[in-house]
Parts: structure tokens; C-alpha cells; sequence
């Protein structure tokens, strides 16, 4: 088998110095009835093999860029420079393993070190950890930090969060006793979340741009939650979009999350994928996930290590701030390079020009009759009201080669948003394709 | 042999100061010094050709950004070079041996990778019509089957993201199973042996659950007398790794689950040692409730420096119907993805958005389908051969903390270096000298300055061979009180040894502008 | 700046004896020593699973082969690891500045790469029928239309290898002209300068020419009196290369054409040096008959430790005929390829098997469209901005053989370490130590000691900073009489100077088996 | 643009320390009047926008692995593991040049030393260089090296000697005053080549496989050259064969050329390819390209250069016993990763693999009516002939997705050979494809 180096030869010499019988002897406190169980499954196959019987399912699936595309709701299609998947497949960041012994890891932790001051520029916090697993979980997280930092055990969420992002934080904070209060979703009129506020709030967690693709401005509602003594959690889908907007820290946020997947990370059926998790500096000792700080060596030059490990569960075990161990390393590289590519001008322009598709789109399908553009305001991706069900346009257009976005029937289940339909444009998209979208949506509407 | 021979004789003798006088550039030779991109990149440079913009009117409604980010861009030769020589101060697996115990650092296949990124898995969105993903969804139903035969268990949630969120996710289900009897207010107590891994006490604790530490018999595993002390009406379950992170098999693992179950309890295995028992012996015939499978270790998806991992876990009838959404299901010729409570499923909730590592499952599956059953099985055979041959050969001079046979783990403590004032920390810094990544320090808790040694199945015994020598030699300059070598140690890796201490005291968790700069950019 | 704060000041001292002791493995760190394959697999491993073979007999006719061949395998994590290991004991430009003189190191996109590989390109057999590979053949044609562009030549073949193999394809065309004006007997002399690379001589020797060396004149171009004189009935051409091996652009290049074709010979201009001036200037306006171009020079196709390469050349009218075979026709809305004499065409003959380096065309498109136009322009200027702010600075300790303005390259000469003892290989040598690939050093043979540096638009002006305060500072060394430095350099290379006399005088070129194996072998 | 660093202030900053006013001061060589021309081409363009270009032609093209694949005919269809290019992509191997500084190119050398001993093995013969551009001009350079060995200008080609081949050698060799001689190609009977050598012959060159995929034992030809003083240089096409077949050094040859494509390599349209190029050590200072050699360093550490370089342009100018300078190196890396992977145990099964799939196929078609197999031995190649001319069939097969061979009229045009198609077989052929071909073979005749 191509994998295993050891020969028959090999493996006769060895047992010999471990003055064993036979590899079963080694398995002797392996219930002897229980072991070498027979497995229905085949046996081992060639590189070509496994090529086609992979390449066979693969070709099952509509590939994004085969389509006409713009679909987001959390995950979005960007272009990555080939230079970020080239440097990800180095055997020395691919094939490492998390920075413990810091004297041969400095590659990792030096870009880690990079990654953290990205993400707390960008989000225009004070610190950023290495990263959680994805936006959901860094949601949760967020929610349970701030029940640490208040000591309080009542949530607050935006109904236009992403369904996900609050299911996944309901299943993690009920478990442990929180209670969540959360509007129902709804495109009309603006929910009144400092009205939900009280003395037992711990945090309040809002969005934008939010699922719907609205924007907001969270300076006034920082203000009625820090009055009460609760935090302000701010959480984004798409972190483009903060090359364009006001960043959650100058609204007043206290911890920011979000999903980092668009810079230099495929769509990947929803994973792997990179947790973004930003706060003010005097709640990190509160804060979950591993941290990367600076430090110097026996010599004195500058180098990199895994620091405030003690709020680590390897070190203070149930004590922990998380459970978290293994994160998303490789998928912080490649935003690490992606981003130091961009740089500053780099990643305003490319915010401009996702912006400028999305208004093109808007006014494209604006023009299809029948159907209204809900926002008026929007970065990316917006809503659009449609005369009969999205689910059945979006299968019907499938068919056409146009994937047309998130029907609201799928992302809020039964919550009579059936005829919304969420869309996204991004800089992957050609004038053709949405002139495409706006005429095949003519034909099935 | 040749490798001794390759000059080193003279090698010792031909260095003179001149050799080492520094160097202009703080370079030497391919070892290359690299600065932060916020000192090589500026806020003008871009190293992407983002398409021009043209007039179209923005609609940002008043929120756009004010002033600037300040992130550094670096064109894209500057972040080749950036991350190229920030690479080469990394160990891999590619490099060498990465005997780090607990973490089965087995060879990434390039095929996984390649398959990982055909454009039918890469380029794919979780929320297309089912319609258009119907292979994602074989593919993720493929390995889900190939999962539940390889443990014998009737069901597997694939969500989780890795082995610590599979541990949650097991330990929900067990939660809801325990609220679904009515016993959630009163099973609050979970067992587990002082030597599990930090996750395990952990994720006991993110569920609402305390920690009960059952302590370790001679032998190195589960006392069983404690435990059955330790079992009660309000025990919730047990947290147990099995090989356990000693390296050795919990023979009574049987006698475990059932007392666990006769208890009213759930059995938790943590799967982080699966390795050494694929195709081998079968969790569902262990008594097993629940079990996460680290992908990223047993299944060979890459770990990336620090991930992205997978953990899917496999589950028991008892607890299959609390799975969290969504989930996986075939329908005669189509498969279909659910994403609400449906039928008689009692999903306990959801772990994360959308439907988990895909990424991963095609790696996964690019490794179990090459193996096959006959591979894996002889890929544990392997894995447990290496393991006891370093063993028996390291016992010369090192000091093994049990008896063997072990598993996949050979576990060392530091009673070999008693009185060389030489320590756990000093040999494993001496080990990257000769150019190994040291094993796992200081973990299990449960022996004293811990040395635990997992050299996969992916070694051959030419390079363990060198491995052992290597460190037999160290063990040999310890004893005869060469305690330079570990103290001074690393001498030749990109940094001398680093403080931890000090980067804990001050934290220094980001760059910041030097003072000049900010003043400048404030000025402006 | 910061660079030189990262610890630098204190390394010095902190080095103690203690701190070089060698290693039992003779690993130093991340520094791994890597036996041969021979040393490391054997007969039986493989790491490829080929699938089993059935019952087929044979038809082999009875040649098959009796014995081993004496290969080795290893299995796949055995051969990851070797082949990385060796890998990381190379210096390459995703490392560093790579300043060789003439070999225009630049910046290889992996745009390029990931191009190259797609497969309608990759996966393409040569003798398909035209219908299927009528996208292989477009590109063929939107590459040569880009070159002809770029040139303002009116034609191109697109078959050779690599620059040599262009220059023979050149001074091929050249004597089928000659030939088909029946002066192939009397016109056997090419002219070239002494400055001239290798191949030049060597390619007009192949072609069955001799070759009269022209000598430079003060300013490093060709001296028009000398070069004047040598003109005469049996001069079958020139062979220049523009901008000259010195980095020089030839002033007088139209009156040198001019002359040649009035003597009734041919143009043939090295075109390696081509990076200086694409987009600036056109070979076509300067009277050139043909000229090969790098494409793994001026087109940014990675140079693989010494290829593969490719060499188009572009022609003029005159030439145009003689095109070697095959070569593509764009028809209407369809492409085809002649791989047969047709029409007027008076074709030479063949050069390679099949149509060129296709792998290299795309990636050289790939380059261009990126560039455009004026990316092509700007990215000539920054070479040339590079090169004469490398001899503006350098200039301050080093002896700049030819009066600036320079074009992409700066020529330095060995007049700076006179007396010293350092001689221009110390000096190379001493840049690996520092970090460096050394410049081309002793070319072109018409300066002394000759270092010749390149540093290409990719290079930024901070890495150009640090590269020249780096040799400021060995030049001080030098003449400060730090002999050691340099004559013990490299050392810190993975490697020590190597002795290379020692290598020509009994050359070892392939592993052989040690003796006792050889006699075992025998004996079986 | 994204590949330049410089920025503008760079630009400005660095032609005052040069003292020039603007850059095109630098340029003041150039003819005024010729500088800076009007360019009839685009600008610069995103990668989105090349990709697109460029995948828009790629998509006009019939992937080999698209197709029902039985072409070779000088390049062959392999798989090659995915372990090959990952490695030849590693930054310190793909943008390395020649290794002229060994101290900092060990990797390089030590890989082109292996490289050398390989293809020394596979061929029976003493020694190797470090590749040729592909096996056709290797084949001529073996022919002018023979002109220098034996001061002889007569030439002897076999007629079944790949015509690309021929072509090659006769035009380097006529350009030098060689004489070319060669019989007509055929497939019925044997040519009498010893017959054809003279005292004035400096070699015969033979291929085996031959272009018809015919196999040969050229034992008695080699004593006949020997005995009037001329050598045997034997080609070969596809170096798979090696793993089955009687190498040619076994036979007497004193060089022997091939293509190394097959192993490590693409079919890429016919470039980049590895030429391999072996020899009797006697005759090492004759021999062209670059040769890697073993010695140590001044620690008495093993280390390999490249060396005898005396025969080289860069040294000897025009008395070089080549003008090669680059050569085929990153394709001889892919050579000698596949071939270390493969190992003798993996070349003789694949080997043997191909020779089975041929048989499969041979039968498969002889059992179409009107088709008749010429060849009674083979390896992976082997020649039909046909009731209609080739190219007809080979069209009409194309446009069922079966690319079916090499027709007798491309291969030798004008020859009379119109009806013979040369066809191979790998391991990447299915018993789907082959049944696939001979099914579509019975419907086009
Ligand atoms: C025994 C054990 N359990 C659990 C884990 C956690 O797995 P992960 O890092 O994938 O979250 C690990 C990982 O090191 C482990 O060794
Ligand atoms: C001036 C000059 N001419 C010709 C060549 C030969 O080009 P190639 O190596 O591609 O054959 C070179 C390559 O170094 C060169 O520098």
C-alpha cells in the first residue's frame, strides 16, 4: 500500500526486538473476540481510481462558476488570487502542526500574529484571536464570553441575524441556563432591540450588513446596552464588506464576530471555513480561542508565541473559556495572504466593486415586473419580494443555469417570508451574467 | 549508516569562530530573517488587480467607512517572498518525524488535497437547490457509511467542526437524552479519568455538567474499583479515551460501558486514538454511546499548523435521534439535506452554519477509499508495530511509565533524567537540534514530566531507527551531565529559546504603529 | 530598520562553543541532511498502488527482460519527504533576490501555473485531430500575435526548446537564405562580439560557421571601426545581443544592421536582454533579421533549477520563408497546423518533435495579458530604474566597469577588491553567507572578475536597500582585510565551498552500489 | 500593477539617487526616434479576466481524459501521482536556476545525480547527463556526437525510427555535411540495416518500440556496426517499455535517446518533455548537456556540482560539444519523483499493466470486421490497418469521443501508408474505453 513504508521484512525485524509473536500480540488487551472484526467495505484502490470514483460525484454537483451565480446568505464567491492557494500547500504550513513548540513554528505564529492585527484593524477593535471555527461558532462563543464578563444569563438577539449564527448560539447558551429573547425576522420597519435590554442582560447581538442585507449603524443601541451594563455583540457574514462600512468598533461593540471565509477561502459546501472574534482589550483574559503574542528569544531577537494559554482547557481544563483546541489555522493563512495582498487600497476597491454589482443587480431585477427590491440601502447583497414562492423560482432558475439566492422559505423556515428572496452579487459576476438572471427571472416569474 | 558518514567526523573540528561571526543581514545563509508585513507593505501597494470601478451611484445609506483601515498591501512578489520565508521556519511532517502523542501526525496525501479542490467541491455553495449538490450530498452520505462500518456504530452526526466540538456535540446528545428521560436536574455529575485531555473536562463543563477525576490504577489505566465507587443515580456519564492518551487499551472497557449503562449513564468515548485500532476493534462492540473522530488525525486531512479539523461522531440507537440538524438522507436515487426537526428526530439543535468540513469529508474519503478495509487495518498493525518498537528500543535508556505491550503511544516519564538537571522541556529543545520535532511534553497529567512518543504508521524503521539512535545518544550526553547541550538548546533552529513567560506577563497581541508613525498618521 | 533590531546586536556575543557542538544526526535545526534514493528505498517498495494485473499473456515476442533493473522505490511519505528535505537546501527566487546577471530571475506568478494546468491545455495529446484541439492552437497564434507586437517582426517560430535552441533556429533560417541565394559555400564567417554568451559561438559552430570575434570598445559596445573591417562577401551575419551582455544598449545597433545587410549578411540578435526594453523599443525598428525570446526570461516562465525553457523567434521578411516545421494557420474561424512543406513556404526542416513548449506558451500569455501593454512598458522601466539605482549605490564601494546610464543589468568588475586577497568568487560566496544568490560571476569575459547584477522590476526598493547595504558592507570587509569572512564562505550554507576540480579530475556521475552490496548482488 | 513593488515615491526616490530626471533618461541609448512605440495590444487585466480568457480556449480543446484515449505515437497518456506536482511546485525547486552556486543548489544537484543514475539503469548504460530538451533532439545530438567520436559523416536511420526523429537529426546533421541514409518505412518484413553500413558510417540509429510499436533485439546489429567501427545508437518513445523490455545497453548500444515524458510529466500538447540522453562512460567527454558530478566540500561533507563543463558553450564557445545551456530540469524532477515512487517493483507492474491493456485492445479490435493487427509482438503500441484511408476514421471516431490513434498518413505523409493507424494503450485505458473504441470502430468502417 503506497502509504505505509514498513516491508513485510521490516515488520518481522521489528517484532523480533520487541519479542513479539506476531502484530496480535501487540492487540492483547483487545477483547479477543471482538478483535479483527469483519468490515464490509472494499479494499484499498489506486490514485486512479479513487480519481474517478470521486470525479464521478463531484460531477453531480453545479459548480458556482459553471453558473450564473449569486447566492450568499453567509457564504460568499470571491475571487482568490492563485498565489494564496499556491502558499497554503507549502509542506510547512500544510503539514504542521498547531505552533507548541514555538522555536520551529515561527512561520505559523508570525502570520498568526499578522492574522490577529488584520482582523482587529479591520473590525477596529482592540485585539483578535487566532481564530474560532467558523462566524456560528464564534457567535456562540461571543454569547457565552459575555455571559462570563456580566455574570448574567439573559440574551438578546436581532431577529435579522442569520438563522444559523442565533440557532447555534440558542443550543450552546440554553444549555448552560441562558435565556434568549429575540424578535421575529422581518423586513418592515426596524426592530426595537434597546427596548428588549434590561438589568439581566448580558449582551445584545446584532448585525450588519444583517441577513437581509440591510445596513445599520449600532452607535445609539451601544449606548442603551453599555447603560444597562450589558455588551454589544456585533456579527458579520460578510467581512468584504468591511473594506466599505464604518467598523462594529467604532459603533461602540464590545466583542465583534464574523465569518472570514470570502478572503481567501473557497465556498467549500459550508466548510472549512474561519471564525473571526475581535473585543476590547481589557475582556481578553474572558476571551475563548487561542492568542499568538510577541515575545523575545535567548538571544533577544524578536519572536512569536501561543500566550494566555490559562484560560485554555489543556491548562485550566473545566475551568476553560472554551473547549476549543484544534481552530482554523490554514484557513487563517490563507486570509493572511489574501488580505496582505489586497492591503488597504486593495481591499476598499474591492468592497466598491462588490458594492457597484449589487446596485447593478438591484436595479437589473428591480426592472424584472413583478418584483420589489426591499432595501434601500445595501453593500453586497439585498432582498427582493417576489409574486410567487423563491423555493420554486430559485429550483426553476436552477434549471436554468442561474443560481438565484436564498429563498426566505429556507432560511427562515415558517416564518411567512416565503416570497423573499435574498441575493448577492460580488466581483465574480459579469454584466452577462446579471443581464442573464434578470431575463431568465422574467421567463419564470 | 552513509548518513554518519556524510562528513560529520570533521565536521565537530573545521568550526572555528570565524565561522560564526555575524552576518550584515542577520541572515545566514537559507535562514532567512523576515519582518512583519506592516514593516515590508503600505497602505498605497496592492498586490491584487481589483477591475476598475465605474460611476454607478453608491447605496450604503450613510455607514460607508471614514477614514482608513491601515492594513498594509504587498505586491505580489513581496508576499510570495513574505510567506515563503516565514514557511521555512516551520517543522512538518514532510520534513520529518512529528512524534507529537495525542495528535497521530500521520503523511497528508497530495491526492486528498487534489481532490479537495475539484471545482464539484470547491466551487460549490451550501445553500444551492439540492438539485444542483446531489454529489456533495453522496459524497457526505459515503463517508458517513464508510464511518459507521469502520466503528460498528448505527449513526453519525458530521457536523462538527473538530474532535473538541464532536465532544460537544456527543455531550448534547447526551443531555438531551438525559432531559428526554426527565433526569436533567438531577444527572449532572460526568466521570473522567485524570489523564483525559483538556477538552474532555472542558466540554463536560460548556454542557452544564461537573467533572468527577477517576483516578488511574498501576497499570496505567481506569481504577476500577474508583469508578464503580463514583457511579450513582446522578451520574451523568463517563468521558473515557480509549486507547486512553497513555497509549494503552482499557481492557475493561466493556466492563466500563456496562456499568455505565446499568447506572443509567452514557458512554462518551473520546476518539482521538482511534488510530490504533481501525478495522482492528470496533467502538460499537466496546459499549460505545458516543465517539468523535478527529479526521484530522485518524482519516490524514492535513492539520494546517493548527486546522481546520472535522469531527464527526458516531452515535448509538439510544442517542442517534437527538443528532444535531442538518443531516444527510437518502431517498431511493436522491439524497436530501434536513435542515428542520422532521418525523420522530429530536435534534438537539444545531452546531454550526451549514452542513460542516466538506473540505475535509473529501479528503477523508479520498484516504479511507485507497486504504480500504485491508489497508487500515494494516495502517493500525503498523502504527501500533512503530510504537512498540521505539518503545523497546528507547528502554534502554529512557524510562517507559508502563508495562507494555502499548498501543499506538509509547509514554515516557523523566526518571531517566533524575539528579542530570535535565529536564522534560530541555530534552525535547535538545531533540530540535538534531532536527525532530519533539513528542508531546508534560501531557498525560498523570506521570511525571511526560514524554509521549506517537510515531504513526507513516514512519518507516530506517527513520525511527535514526530517531532512537538520536535519542539514545541525548539520554546517554544527559546522564554523563552534558547539560549544555539542553540548557543552551535550540541552538540551531531559526530561534534560540523563547520566553513565555514574559509574553504572558505584558501581552503584546497585535503591531502597532511604532510611536513616530502614529504621532505622523495622527498629525495628518 | 527593524531588521537590523531583531536581536542582531547581542547574536555576536551570545555564541559560545557550546552553541556549535555538533549533533549525533548531523541535523542542525530545520537544516536536514537527505541520503540518495539508493540509500533510502529498495526493490521491493513502491509508493504507487498499480492495479493488479489479470492473466493477459504476454505478447512481448521475447524481449522482455530478464533481470533487475536495480531501481528503488520508496514508498509516498518516504519520497515527500526526500524530495522536500532536498528542496530545502536550495536557494530559489520565492526566497530572495536571485541577481544573475542575463538570466532575468523574475517574479513567476502562480496565476501562470494554475493556467498551465488546466486541462484543456495540459491534458492534450500533440497529435490530435485538429477539430479537437482547436483552443491549443488559437492560443498558439494569440501568443505569436503578442510577440510579433511586441517585436514589430511580421513573423515567429514557435518550436524552440529554449534561447540555444532559438539561436539555432535563427542561424538555421539564415542559411537556407544564404543557401537559397547559392552563396552557401562562400559565406561561412559570423561575426560576434567577445562579449558574447556561449551559445552564440556554439550555435554558429553547429550550423557549420565560423565565427570571428568583434572586440568592445571603451564605452563596452562593439567597436564600429573593428567591426567595419571585418565586414566582407564572406560574411554570412552578426550574432549581437542588444542590450549587450554588459548591460549596455548597442547606440550604434541600426548602423551595425545596415551594414551587415549591405554586406549581404543577416541580423541575428540575442534577445535575452529583451526584458530591458519590451514596450520601450521594437527589434523590428532596429533592422533585426531574427532574435530568439526566453520565455522563461522576459515572459516569467519559472526556470526549474535550468529549465524547461522555450525560444521563439521572430523574423523578418527575408527570413520569414525558412520557418521551420510545423506551424500554425488561422483559417477564417479555424486554426491549422502545417506539419508538411506547402505552398511558397521553403521551410529549413524540423527542430523538435511535435509543435513547442506549449506548457510555456500559456504560461507566457498568461504573463502578457496580465501585464498588457502597459504593464509590459512600466515593468521594462523598473528593471532598467532597478539596475542603475543597484550601480548608483553599489558604485560607492564597487568599480562599475562601463560608464551608466546602464539598462537592466549593472556591471561590476574585481578593480574594488584589488589587493585584498578576495577574489570575485570570495565575494559571491560571501553573499550566500549574507543571505544571497550570488551575481553572475566572470561573465562577460571582457571585464575582470566580472559580477554581473540583474535585479529585475521585481525586486522592491526595500529589498534592493538591504541587498546593496549588504555588499557596501562586505566591499568595506574586504578592503578592511576580513579576509577569513570571505575565504571560509559559504558557512552557513547546507553546504561548505565545494571542490569542483576535484569532481572534472575522476568524475563519480551516477551512484553505484557499495562493493559488499555489488558482491551480494552477484552472488544471488 | 500587481506584479510591480515599486510605487511611484520609490520611482522618484530612486532616479534621484540616480541623479536622472525621468526614467526615460535611462533609455537615452535607444534611437529617440524608436522609443517608446505605439503597442497594438491591451492593457493590463485582472487574473479574474485572464482566467476567463484563458479557460474560454482551454474549453475549445478535447481533454485527453474526456475522451475514450488511445494516441501516442511519441507521448504517452500516464497517470502520475499527485505527490509528483506538488513537489515540482515547491517555490525552492520550480524558481531555482541552474544550479551554477552547488553551495545553495544541493537540492538540484542531488536530485539531477539520481536523475542520472536512473535513467543510467533503465537504459543498461554506464552514464547519463541531466536531460535533453525532449527525445528528438536528443536522438540528433546522439548522431552529432557520433560524428565526433568516429570523425565519420555517414549516417544509417532506420525507416521505423519516429519520422519527427528523423527529421530532427537530418536537419542538424545535413547543416554540418552528414549524409543521411535511410530506407523507406514499411511495416511488412525486416530493413537490412547492417547491410547499409559502411566504413564511412558513423552510426545506425534503431529505434525500439519501434514507430509501428514493433519490438527488436538489436544484439547482432550492434556487432554489425561494431565491426566496421560505427555505433549503435538505439531511441525509444516511450520509456515505460524499459521496465518490460531487454534494455539496450544489454543489446551493445553506445548511446541511447529516448523520451522521458511518459514518467512524471503531462502530455502538455507535446512541450515541455525530458529527453534522456545515456552513453559508455568512453565516451563522456563527447557527450552534450549538463552533467552532475559527486565531491565533497571543504568539511569532507559528500556534495554533488555540475561538472566537466569544458565540453560546454559557456566554457568552450565554438568548439562545445552542444549549444544547450537550459534543458529539461524541473521535467527531469518529475521524472525522478515518479520513477523513485514507482521503484522497480511499480515500473515492471506498470509496465507489464500497459502491456496487457495493448493486448486487451488488440483483440478487441482484430475482432472488428476489416480490421487486421499488423504487429504480432508489442508493448503499449501497436498498428492497425484499415479497409479506408486512416485520417477518416480517426475523425469519425473523434466526433464519438474516441480519440483512436496515429494515422499512417500524418505520421509519414505521402509514404503510402494511409491505412495503417498506429494505436496505444495505458493503464489509464478502461475495459470501458477499449469496448467503447471497437464498438465505434465497427459503426464508422
Ligand atoms: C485526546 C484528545 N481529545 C480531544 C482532542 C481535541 O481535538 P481537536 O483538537 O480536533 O478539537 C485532542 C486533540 O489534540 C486530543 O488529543
Ligand atoms: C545572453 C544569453 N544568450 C543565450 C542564452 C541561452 O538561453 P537558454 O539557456 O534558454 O538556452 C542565455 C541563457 O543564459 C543568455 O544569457
Amino acid at each position: 500500500m503506497r502509504y505505509l513504508p514498513l516491508s513485510e521484512t521490516d515488520r518481522k525485524a521489528m517484532l523480533n526486538v520487541i519479542g513479539a509473536g506476531s502484530v496480535d500480540d501487540l492487540f492483547q488487551d483487545v477483547p479477543a473476540d471482538l478483535l479483527n472484526p469483519e468490515i464490509n467495505l472494499p479494499d484499498h484502490k489506486s490514485e486512479m481510481e479513487v480519481e474517478r470514483a470521486l470525479n464521478a460525484m463531484a460531477a453531480k454537483n453545479v459548480a458556482a462558476g459553471d453558473a450564473a451565480f449569486f447566492l450568499g446568505a453567509g457564504a460568499y464567491r470571491h475571487h482568490v488570487p492563485a498565489t494564496v492557494d499556491h502558499i497554503i500547500q507549502r509542506s510547512e504550513f500544510l503539514t504542521s502542526y498547531t505552533p507548541y513548540q514555538p522555536e520551529i513554528a515561527q512561520g505559523t505564529l508570525q502570520y498568526l500574529f499578522e492574522f490577529q492585527t488584520q482582523v482587529a484593524l479591520l473590525t477596529g477593535m482592540e485585539v483578535a484571536n487566532a481564530s474560532m471555527y467558523d462566524g456560528s461558532t464564534a457567535c456562540a462563543e461571543a454569547v457565552l464570553m459575555a455571559g462570563r464578563v456580566t455574570k448574567r444569563k439573559r440574551v438578546v438577539l436581532s431577529g435579522a441575524l442569520h438563522p444559523h449564527y442565533a440557532d447555534v448560539t440558542r443550543t450552546n447558551a440554553e444549555l448552560i441556563g441562558q435565556t434568549i429573547v429575540q424578535p421575529d425576522p422581518g423586513v418592515d420597519g426596524a426592530e426595537d432591540l434597546a427596548g428588549l435590554i434590561d438589568d439581566e442582560t448580558s449582551c445584545v447581538v446584532v448585525q450588519t450588513p444583517d441577513v437581509f442585507g440591510r445596513l445599520h449603524d449600532f452607535t445609539k443601541l451601544a449606548e442603551a446596552a453599555h447603560a444597562k451594563g450589558a455588551l454589544l455583540i456585533v456579527a458579520f457574514t460578510e467581512v468584504v464588506s468591511l473594506g466599505a462600512l464604518k467598523s462594529p468598533g467604532e459603533m461602540g461593540a464590545d466583542i465583534v464576530v464574523g465569518e472570514g471565509q470570502s478572503i481567501g477561502n473557497a465556498l467549500n459546501f459550508g466548510g472549512p471555513y474561519v471564525g473571526l472574534f475581535a473585543a476590547r482589550k481589557k475582556y481578553v483574559r474572558q476571551m475563548p480561542g487561542r492568542l499568538c503574542g510577541e515575545t523575545t528569544d535567548a538571544e533577544g531577537a524578536r519572536g512569536y508565541v501561543l500566550t494566555l494559554s490559562t484560560r485554555e482547557q489543556h491548562i485550566r481544563r473545566d475551568k476553560a473559556t472554551s473547549n476549543i483546541c484544534t481552530n482554523s489555522g490554514l484557513c487563517c493563512l490563507a486570509f493572511t495572504i489574501h488580505m496582505s495582498l489586497l492591503g488597504e487600497a486593495g481591499v476598499r476597491k474591492l468592497a466598491l466593486l462588490n458594492h457597484q454589482k449589487a446596485v447593478k443587480l438591484a436595479d437589473a431585477l428591480a426592472a424584472v415586473p413583478g418584483v420589489a427590491v426591499v432595501n434601500d440601502a445595501f453593500f453586497n447583497e439585498f432582498t427582493v419580494r417576489l409574486p410567487k414562492p423563491a423555493v420554486d423560482v430559485v429550483n426553476a432558475l436552477a434549471d436554468k443555469g442561474v443560481i438565484a439566492g436564498a429563498p426566505g422559505g429556507r432560511v427562515f423556515p415558517g416564518a411567512g417570508l416565503d416570497d423573499l428572496l435574498i441575493v448577492a452579487a460580488t466581483e465574480t459576476n459579469t454584466d452577462e451574467d446579471i443581464a442573464a438572471y434578470a431575463a431568465a427571472l422574467k421567463e419564470v416569474l | 549508516m552513509s548518513m554518519n558518514d556524510q562528513g560529520r567526523p570533521t565536521r565537530g573540528q573545521s568550526v572555528d569562530m570565524a565561522d560564526f561571526a555575524p552576518t550584515f543581514t542577520g541572515n545566514r545563509g537559507l535562514r532567512l530573517k523576515e519582518d512583519l508585513i506592516f514593516e515590508v507593505g503600505d497602505l498605497e501597494t496592492t498586490g491584487v488587480d481589483v477591475p476598475d470601478l465605474d460611476d454607478t451611484p453608491s447605496r450604503l445609506g450613510g455607514v460607508q467607512r471614514a477614514d482608513d483601515i491601515g492594513l498594509p498591501g504587498l505586491s505580489e512578489p513581496e508576499a510570495m517572498r513574505h510567506f515563503v520565508r516565514l514557511s521555512r521556519n516551520n517543522y512538518a511532517i514532510d520534513m520529518g518525524p512529528f512524534t507529537l502523542g495525542s495528535c497521530t501526525m500521520k503523511h497528508n496525501p497530495r491526492l486528498n488535497e487534489k481532490m479537495a479542490r475539484v471545482k464539484g467541491f470547491a466551487d460549490v455553495h451550501p445553500m444551492q437547490p439540492e438539485s444542483t449538490v446531489q454529489g456533495a450530498l453522496e459524497l457526505i452520505d459515503t463517508l458517513a457509511h464508510w464511518l459507521k462500518e469502520m466503528t460498528g456504530m448505527p449513526a453519525v452526526a458530521m457536523s462538527p467542526k473538530a474532535g473538541a466540538h464532536g465532544e460537544l456535540c456527543g455531550m448534547m446528545a447526551i443531555k438531551a437524552a438525559i432531559d428526554a428521560k426527565g433526569e436533567g436536574a438531577t444527572r449532572t455529575r460526568v466521570l473522567a479519568p485524570e489523564s483525559a485531555h483538556g477538552t474532555n473536562p472542558a466540554t463536560a463543563a460548556q454542557c452544564g455538567f461537573t467533572v468527577d477525576d477517576i483516578p488511574a490504577d498501576a497499570s496505567g489505566r481506569v481504577d476500577m474499583a474508583a469508578f464503580k465507587e463514583k457511579l450513582g443515580p446522578d451520574v451523568a456519564g463517563i468521558m473515557l479515551t480509549n486507547p486512553n492518551t497513555c497509549g494503552l487499551f482499557e481492557k475493561d472497557v466493556r466492563e466500563i460501558a456496562d456499568a455505565v449503562h446499568a447506572a443509567g449513564g452514557y458512554f462518551y468515548c473520546d476518539g482521538a486514538n482511534f488510530n490504533a485500532i481501525v478495522g482492528k476493534a470496533r467502538p460499537g462492540d466496546l459499549g460505545v454511546d458516543a465517539m468523535h473522530i478527529n479526521l484530522h488525525k485518524t482519516f490524514s486531512t492535513p492539520h494546517g499548523g493548527g486546522g481546520p479539523g472535522s469531527g464527526p461522531v458516531v452515535l448509538s440507537e439510544a442517542l442517534a435521534p437527538y443528532a444535531p440538524l442538518p443531516y444527510v438522507v437518502r431517498e431511493a436515487e436522491t439524497f436530501r439535506i434536513v435542515e428542520n426537526q422532521e418525523g420522530d428526530a429530536r435534534p438537539f439543535g444545531r452546531l454550526t452554519a451549514f452542513h460542516g468540513q466538506m473540505g475535509m469529508f473529501v479528503r477523508a474519503l479520498s484516504y479511507m477509499m485507497s486504504h480500504g478495509a485491508d489497508g487500515m487495518r494494516q495502517a493500525s498493525e503498523d502504527a501500533v508495530l512503530n510504537a512498540n518498537y521505539v518503545m523497546a528500543r528507547l528502554s534502554a535508556e529512557m524510562t517507559a511509565s508502563y508495562e507494555g505491550p502499548t498501543m499506538h503511544e509509547a509514554l515516557f516519564d523523566d526518571r531517566f533524567l533524575k539528579d542530570t538537571g535535565v529536564e522534560t522541556i530541555d530534552f525535547a529543545k535538545a531533540m530540535i537540534d538534531e532536527g525532530y520535532h519533539p513528542m508531546t511534553m508534560y501531557f498525560p497529567l498523570v506521570v511525571h514530566g511526560a514524554m509521549l512518543i506517537e510515531p504513526t504508521e507513516s514512519e518507516s524503521k530506517r527513520e525511527l531507527d535514526t530517531f532512537c539512535d538520536a535519542l539514545l545518544f541525548l539520554a546517554r550526553e544527559a546522564k554523563a551531565g552534558r547539560t549544555d547541550r539542553f540548557k543552551a538548546a535550540p541552538r540551531f533552529a531559526p530561534k534560540r529559546r523563547l520566553d513565555e513567560t514574559a509574553a504572558a506577563r505584558k501581552p503584546i497581541l497585535r503591531w502597532e504603529p511604532p510611536v513616530e508613525e502614529a504621532v505622523a498618521q495622527a498629525a495628518e
